[in-house]
């Protein structure tokens, strides 16, 4: 086993579980809905970001669209339905299940069942006998671009404050004159615009067909119980364990091997940790500050 | 169209539905299965779901043959009807849109399925049903059944077009990356016999399972493996993301395949060089040169003008159902049993891919196969052409419907010790 | 916000799973709790506790013994900081215990021990003969230990008849049922709102559901937090008729309470917590006439 | 009187405040449906049966979740595991000793493996303290693993006796469920089927109905709706929730037996996020704490969505997506549920209810 393959195939997987998994851990961790649509928000992204390299704009540029597009379906959405679904838990997956239905089908219905696919840029990077596409190695970095950014949104600005009172105490933070509704608003949006970011990305080396929303959903899923309820720092850890166990397992066994390993390692942690992976470095943590 | 008619027979159905149940029931035991005043095809293909990309095609091209033979006065001077719902991808609903065709439509004919999964999953429908059903996938071969007729080419038809061809060319250590499913598995287990025929060796093997998305540690392990050419039997749109990864990872050794471009037009949907230096086996792709294609090609975008590509499972509805027309007419009914009776005698076919032959004893076709090559800008050209029989049932097995009823599907390791991954 | 002390444990835990954002950012509320602020006196009332406290106890429950319940040494801590330290407490068959102590004293979490709501950090908790340290909330309920929760939790979306059922039908069977139901909710006044959804009662009519439910599981011990808090005049007296008569019958009780007349009004004997500790044990009116004890309330405040 | 007065003592055990339809016009209703079911294969014919025992199969699995959901609060995503696994049990068990016996016992031990495999993961899970949202993610990841796992078994060393896995494809040929020895055999396909599915559905709804509204159900309704207080009442919620999950896990798998004898298939989509999906569309539209609107709402939706696709329309998905989102938005409390209280409310405003009030305890 070469060692850099392994390096390579552990970046690859750590950027697609963080990807696919981060516009969910947001919309779920900070407002309780769990989007069952998420992977055709990632969809509609990707078609986005397609459609309009097709119609000519250099890919970044496409990137962006596909981006935006998310957002403004993301805030329509909004708006008109997941609004009434706070604090319905269960109602809003159903919804956001039919959502995806209704979105699958409808882009089927207006695009067809394919459309023309942007090829990956960058080239690969050669080593040896071997060779990695440069491009997947460096959604790495991007992926890592995306959790900063989103820590210093959260963490560093006034939007980040207000939100984050807002989710843990709506009614206070109401009474200090957050409007809470927009916070709920915009964060849905972020939610959004980071599925749509996910398309983008990988608009260029997947398959941008109506249902490839489904290959996310379960590494999303998986991603986000497994880091539990602090969304950043869950979404690194499991990231991290998630794609680790992915790349050794896969190279050791197969690709089979890879994707029980890691359901099986969600099984395990669920059980163990009931609050996922930031669970346990809370309890350490405590355990440290206690002594 | 379609719409309208299954519109109508959902109206009837209705109606029926409502009113009182000895009237339906009478209906039921008048409407029998081989009327004569009307000829019915049930046409069952995937519009929406995963298989929407290759049912479409499939549902267009039997919808111009319908049309074409209804222009010329149907079969037995009766237009044609249909009923054409759409399964959605789903097994479950075809098992039960196949009873619908069957009990209540009455169908003369059936069409349906796109994978190996959905044709055994309504298999047994129609073998208890003893309904007359054509499947047109190309697929893993073996399927000897009195009821069923396999338009297809077989999995040692399309390989054995195309590995002796890559043999030939490039060098005798072949990898074979495979979806990890029961036809990807028998294809494996194909292109192991074929490699032992033809004195190559399969130095790596590798089943990856419908869901992956993400092929890094495959192209690692064909590098590593450092085979003269891959045999690449990819299946399904996630699979489809392999081309555009082997590109960018710089993977350039030659690939051969019987499961790509043909079924799922990728050199059309992937950006150039994706599916430079793929060479395939098939018996039919639109690109095919001739005159007769050609002019296949313009009747079907006349008709479909936004159609994206016309796949090889397309063109064996098409002319399989042209030929279901001429056995009917040869037997003056539309009897099943009789029309399988003429079919299983054998027929000449003109079909766009060339002039090919049913063989009748085994319910499969002796097609006109061609190894096609896709270039660094997509462009196709047959690079080699010649007649392939099915030999596995014929000659290795020894089926013979014309003599014996059987509804069995025979694999290749019970009868090649190649075959056999368990022996390894 | 108003911290009570009850709420200090579970307003650890609570903040710190309902943290949603970067954990690494105030992933625990700020140091300054209330106890915290009391604690600062820790060392000196550990001086003046010592007097009070009771030889460490082995299993002194059970027959042949008055003691009902014993705790031995009894801990728990949050994190860094220590709710019970070391309290050896013990309620003898049939008495009416009150439980008194400023804002964090750690009044509600000795309860949520005892009930097994908490498990202890360390110590022994006995009762009746048995050792309950590890035992589930559900076996020591079977055991004789009932309790009320400081907020009316009925079960707010069933009716009056359907709480009281979920108590009775533990101990009756089908055939006297619906009697032994009716019957208990005479005992509470409450009858004639047997088909009112729980939610839809008053507080107070809610508070005496909640006991006469635990009273209906014929426990020997009940734990009451806090049971006449935001209640009127009239509804006070309600329960503290209530409790006095289940007191009668046989049932001990442990009661937190903050409204001194109250207690004075119910209890013969006082324990005084203070910073997680035993500070005074005696009667009403010597707990009421101690300076000490007055010190840390007025400091505590 | 005498025959009235026996009747409304028939009815005891299956009333009460946990249940809809109560008092003697619902139990009319009831027996007019039934009688109306029961005849529906006689008037329709066979094919028409046959189609309608898909659905009440299905009612069997939407009632195994509304009794976990919508009485316990425990939402399992994964029924269709347990379901898939007594479908597979029942297609090795039968297949490996094909006889008319086998068949017969093959359903009860299928079941019981069924119910065998959802102790082990309750047993995983409530005894772990695993809880709400991660109980979801927890039996969804375990349908997933059998999705995945079952899907890669189309090689041939994947083979239980003499049966192949089949992988992807599945395992096709499956008996028909087979009661009694040799000539005195009885198969059932068709009507035959179609009425054993019928009893099969009506004996788990009434079983359901006398289970909640007895001891055992007031004990779930109350861990519903608050653990912690339940455990103070001297219940043991653990218990409470894992002989519920094991309930619901046997019912999935009777339901998933009797889906591979009907299609005599049986793959691993039924392991699938699709499928998985589904009962949670049918219960949530129903009205989740409602056993009938389990019921009812499988069976419209099923049905209106094979007729959606019989159509052969490319807006068939649309329609349902629509539709679902609808009631949800609409109807939160469920379809049924909101019926009820529509004709309870008619009926009050015409002053016409001779019944006792709903959850007057008798």
């Amino acid at each position: 086993m070469n060692a850099l393959n392994l390096l390579f195939q552990f970046a690859d997987n750590f950027a697609f579980v963080v990807l696919a998994a981060v516009g969910l851990a947001v919309i779920f961790g900070m407002m309780g809905v769990i989007n069952l649509g998420h992977g055709e928000f990632i969809m509609i992204g990707a078609y986005g970001t397609t459609l309009s390299a097709n119609a000519g704009a250099p890919l970044p540029v496409a990137m962006a669209i596909g981006v935006l597009v998310t957002a403004v379906m993301g805030l329509i959405l909004e708006r008109t339905i997941i609004h009434r679904l706070y604090d319905r838990l269960f109602d809003s997956m159903v919804a956001t299940w039919a959502l995806g239905l209704i979105l699958t089908q409808g882009m089927r219905i207006l695009f067809g069942n394919s459309i023309p696919q942007v090829s990956t840029p960058l080239g690969n990077i050669a080593y040896g006998e071997f060779s990695y596409s440069t491009y997947r190695v460096l959604l790495l970095p991007v992926a890592l671009l995306v959790l900063g950014g989103l820590y210093v949104l959260f963490t560093r600005t006034e939007f980040g404050i207000r939100a984050r009172a807002t989710i843990q105490d709506p009614d206070t933070a109401r009474a200090l004159g957050v409007d809470t509704d927009r916070m709920y608003t915009a964060t849905f949006v972020i939610g959004s615009a980071l599925a749509g970011l996910t398309g983008a990305l990988y608009a260029p080396t997947l398959t941008v067909v109506p249902g490839m929303g489904s290959s996310f959903l379960v590494e999303a899923f998986v991603a986000v119980v497994v880091g539990g309820p602090s969304v950043l720092l869950g979404t690194t850890l499991s990231g991290g364990l998630l794609g680790t166990i992915d790349a050794v397992f896969t190279n050791l066994f197969g690709t089979f091997y890879g994707q029980i390993a890691m359901l099986l390692t969600a099984i395990v942690v669920i059980r163990v940790l009931s609050d996922g992976l930031t669970g346990l470095v809370e309890t350490v943590r405590n355990r440290v500050e206690g002594e | 169209m379609s719409g309208k008619r299954s519109g109508l027979s959902r109206r009837s159905f209705l109606a029926t539905g409502g009113a009182i149940g000895g009237a339906a029931l009478a209906g039921c035991l008048t409407g029998g299965g081989s009327g004569e005043e009307t000829v019915k095809l049930g046409i069952i293909e995937d519009r929406s779901g995963n298989f929407a990309l290759n049912g479409t095609p499939k549902y267009n091209a039997s919808m111009l043959a319908i049309e074409e033979l209804n222009e010329e006065g149907g079969i037995l001077g009766n237009e044609i009807e249909t009923f054409a719902p759409d399964p959605q991808s789903d097994n479950q609903r075809y098992q039960q849109l196949t009873r619908q065709a069957i009990n209540e439509e009455n169908v003369d004919a059936l069409w349906a399925g796109y994978s190996s999964a959905t044709r055994e999953t309504i298999r047994p429908i129609i073998d208890q049903n003893e309904q007359l059903y054509f499947y047109t996938t190309q697929y893993e071969g073996g399927v000897c059944d009195s009821y069923t007729f396999c338009m297809g080419a077989t999995a040692r038809q399309q390989l054995g077009s195309v590995l002796p061809y890559m043999v030939e060319n490039f060098g005798t250590d072949i990898y074979t990356i495979a979806a990890d499913y029961n036809f990807g598995q028998l294809s494996a287990d194909w292109v192991r016999v074929l490699a032992d025929e033809n004195d190559a060796n399969v130095i790596g093997e590798e089943f990856i399972p419908l869901s992956v998305t993400d092929f890094g540690s495959t192209i690692n392990n064909i590098q590593d493996a450092d085979p003269d050419f891959v045999m690449a039997l990819l299946v399904g749109a996630n699979h489809t993301s392999f081309w555009n990864q082997r590109t960018s990872a710089g993977l350039d050794v030659p690939m051969g395949t019987s499961t790509v471009m043909a079924q799922g037009y990728q050199h059309k949907r992937l950006d150039p060089p994706a599916m430079a230096n793929v060479y395939g086996g098939f018996n039919y792709m639109e690109e095919i040169p001739t005159d007769r294609n050609q002019e296949f090609v313009s009747r079907y975008y006349e008709k479909f003008p936004d159609a994206a590509y016309i796949n090889e499972e397309a063109v064996n509805n098409y002319f399989s159902i042209k030929m279901y027309a001429r056995a009917a007419e040869a037997v003056g009914s539309t009897n099943q049993a009789d029309i399988i009776e003429e079919l299983e005698k054998g027929m000449d076919v003109s079909a766009p891919e060339g002039d090919i032959s049913l063989q009748g004893p085994v319910h499969h076709m002796t097609h006109n196969m061609r190894v096609f090559r896709c270039d660094e800008d997509h462009t196709i050209t047959v690079e080699d052409e010649q007649q392939i029989s099915e030999q596995f049932l014929s000659e290795t097995v020894g089926c013979n419907l014309r003599e014996n009823e059987e509804t069995t599907q025979y694999v290749p390791a019970d009868y090649y010790e190649e075959a056999d991954a368990t022996q390894e | 916000m108003t911290a009570t002390d009850t709420d200090i444990d579970t307003e650890t835990t609570e903040v710190s799973t309902a943290e949603t954002t970067d954990a690494s950012e105030t992933a625990r509320p700020d140091g300054g709790t209330p106890d915290a602020a009391d604690s600062g006196t820790t060392d000196a009332t550990r001086a003046t506790d010592t007097s009070g406290r009771q030889s460490p106890a082995v299993a002194a429950t059970g027959p042949g013994t008055d003691t009902l319940l014993q705790t031995d040494g009894l801990t728990k801590r949050f994190g860094g900081f220590t709710a019970i330290d070391d309290v050896d407490f013990s309620v003898e068959t049939g008495e009416l215990r009150c439980l008194i102590g400023p804002n964090g004293a750690g009044k509600s979490t000795l309860l949520k021990l005892i009930t097994g709501r908490h498990d202890a950090t360390s110590g022994a908790i006995y009762y009746d003969g048995t050792d309950i340290t590890t035992r589930r909330p559900n076996e020591r309920v079977d055991l004789g230990i009932g309790m009320k929760f400081q907020v009316p939790s009925v079960f707010d979306e069933l009716t009056a008849y359907e709480n009281m059922r979920l108590s009775v039908q533990r101990t009756h069977a089908d055939a006297h049922l619906d009697e032994a139901i009716l019957d208990a909710l005479e005992r509470i006044d409450l009858a004639a709102r047997a088909t009112t959804p729980a939610g839809e009662l008053s507080h107070g009519q809610q508070g005496r559901l909640e006991i006469g439910m635990a009273a209906a599981l014929e426990p020997d011990l009940l734990l009451l937090d806090e049971p006449v808090a935001g209640l009127s005049v009239e509804e006070r007296n309600e329960v503290a008729d209530l409790v006095t008569e289940l007191n009668d019958d046989g049932i001990a009780f442990i009661v937190i309470e903050h409204d001194i007349d109250f207690v004075a009004e119910i209890a013969h004997e006082v324990t005084v917590l203070h910073g997680g500790e035993v500070f005074r044990e005696g009667s009403i009116e010597a707990i009421r006439d101690d300076d000490d004890v007055r010190r840390i309330y007025l400091g505590g405040e | 009187m005498g025959l009235a007065d026996a009747l409304d003592r028939l009815r005891r055990p299956f009333e009460g405040p946990n249940t809809l339809g109560n008092g003697r016009a619902f139990w009319v209703g009831f027996l007019v449906v039934l009688v109306g079911l029961v005849g529906y294969p006689i008037g329709f014919g066979s094919y028409a049966a046959s189609s309608a025992a898909l659905y009440l199969l299905y009612a069997i699995l939407a009632l195994s979740l509304t009794v976990i959901w919508g009485y316990t609060g425990i939402l399992s995503f994964g029924q269709v595991a347990f379901f898939g696994v007594a479908g597979y049990s029942f297609a090795l068990l039968s297949m490996n000793l094909e006889s008319a016996l086998t068949t017969m016992l093959a359903l009860p031990v299928a079941v019981g493996i069924a119910a065998l495999a959802a102790l082990v993961l309750g047993y995983f899970m409530f005894y772990g303290e695993v809880r709400d949202v991660y109980v979801t993610i927890l039996t969804l990841v375990v349908a997933l693993v059998l999705n995945t796992f079952m899907a890669q078994t189309a090689g041939s060393e994947w083979t239980v006796g003499s049966v192949a896995l089949g992988g992807f494809n599945g395992i096709p040929a499956i008996p028909s469920l087979t009661f009694g020895v040799g000539e005195t055999a009885i198969t059932l396909d068709g009507a035959a089927f179609y009425w054993f599915t019928l009893a099969a559905l009506v004996a788990s709804y009434l079983g359901l109905r006398a289970l909640v509204n007895g001891r055992f159900g007031y004990a779930m309704v109350a861990t519903r709706e608050d653990e912690d207080r339940t455990e103070m009442l001297g219940y043991d919620v653990r218990r409470v929730k894992l002989l519920v999950f094991v309930l619901g896990g046997a019912l999935a798998g009777l339901s998933g037996v009797l889906y591979a004898t009907w299609g005599n298939y049986i793959s691993p989509s039924v392991f699938g996020i699709t499928f998985a999906s589904i009962p949670v569309v049918w219960v949530a539209v129903g009205g989740r704490r409602s056993l009938l609107g389990a019921v009812v709402a499988t069976v419209v939706i099923e049905w209106f969505r094979q007729q959606l696709s019989a159509t052969g329309s490319q807006y068939a998905l649309i329609v349902v997506g629509v539709v679902l989102l609808a009631s949800i938005l609409f109807v939160p409390e469920g379809v049924v549920p909101r019926l009820d209280a529509a004709i309870r409310g008619a009926r009050d405003r015409f002053g016409a209810s001779n019944d006792a009030p709903e959850g007057t305890p008798e």
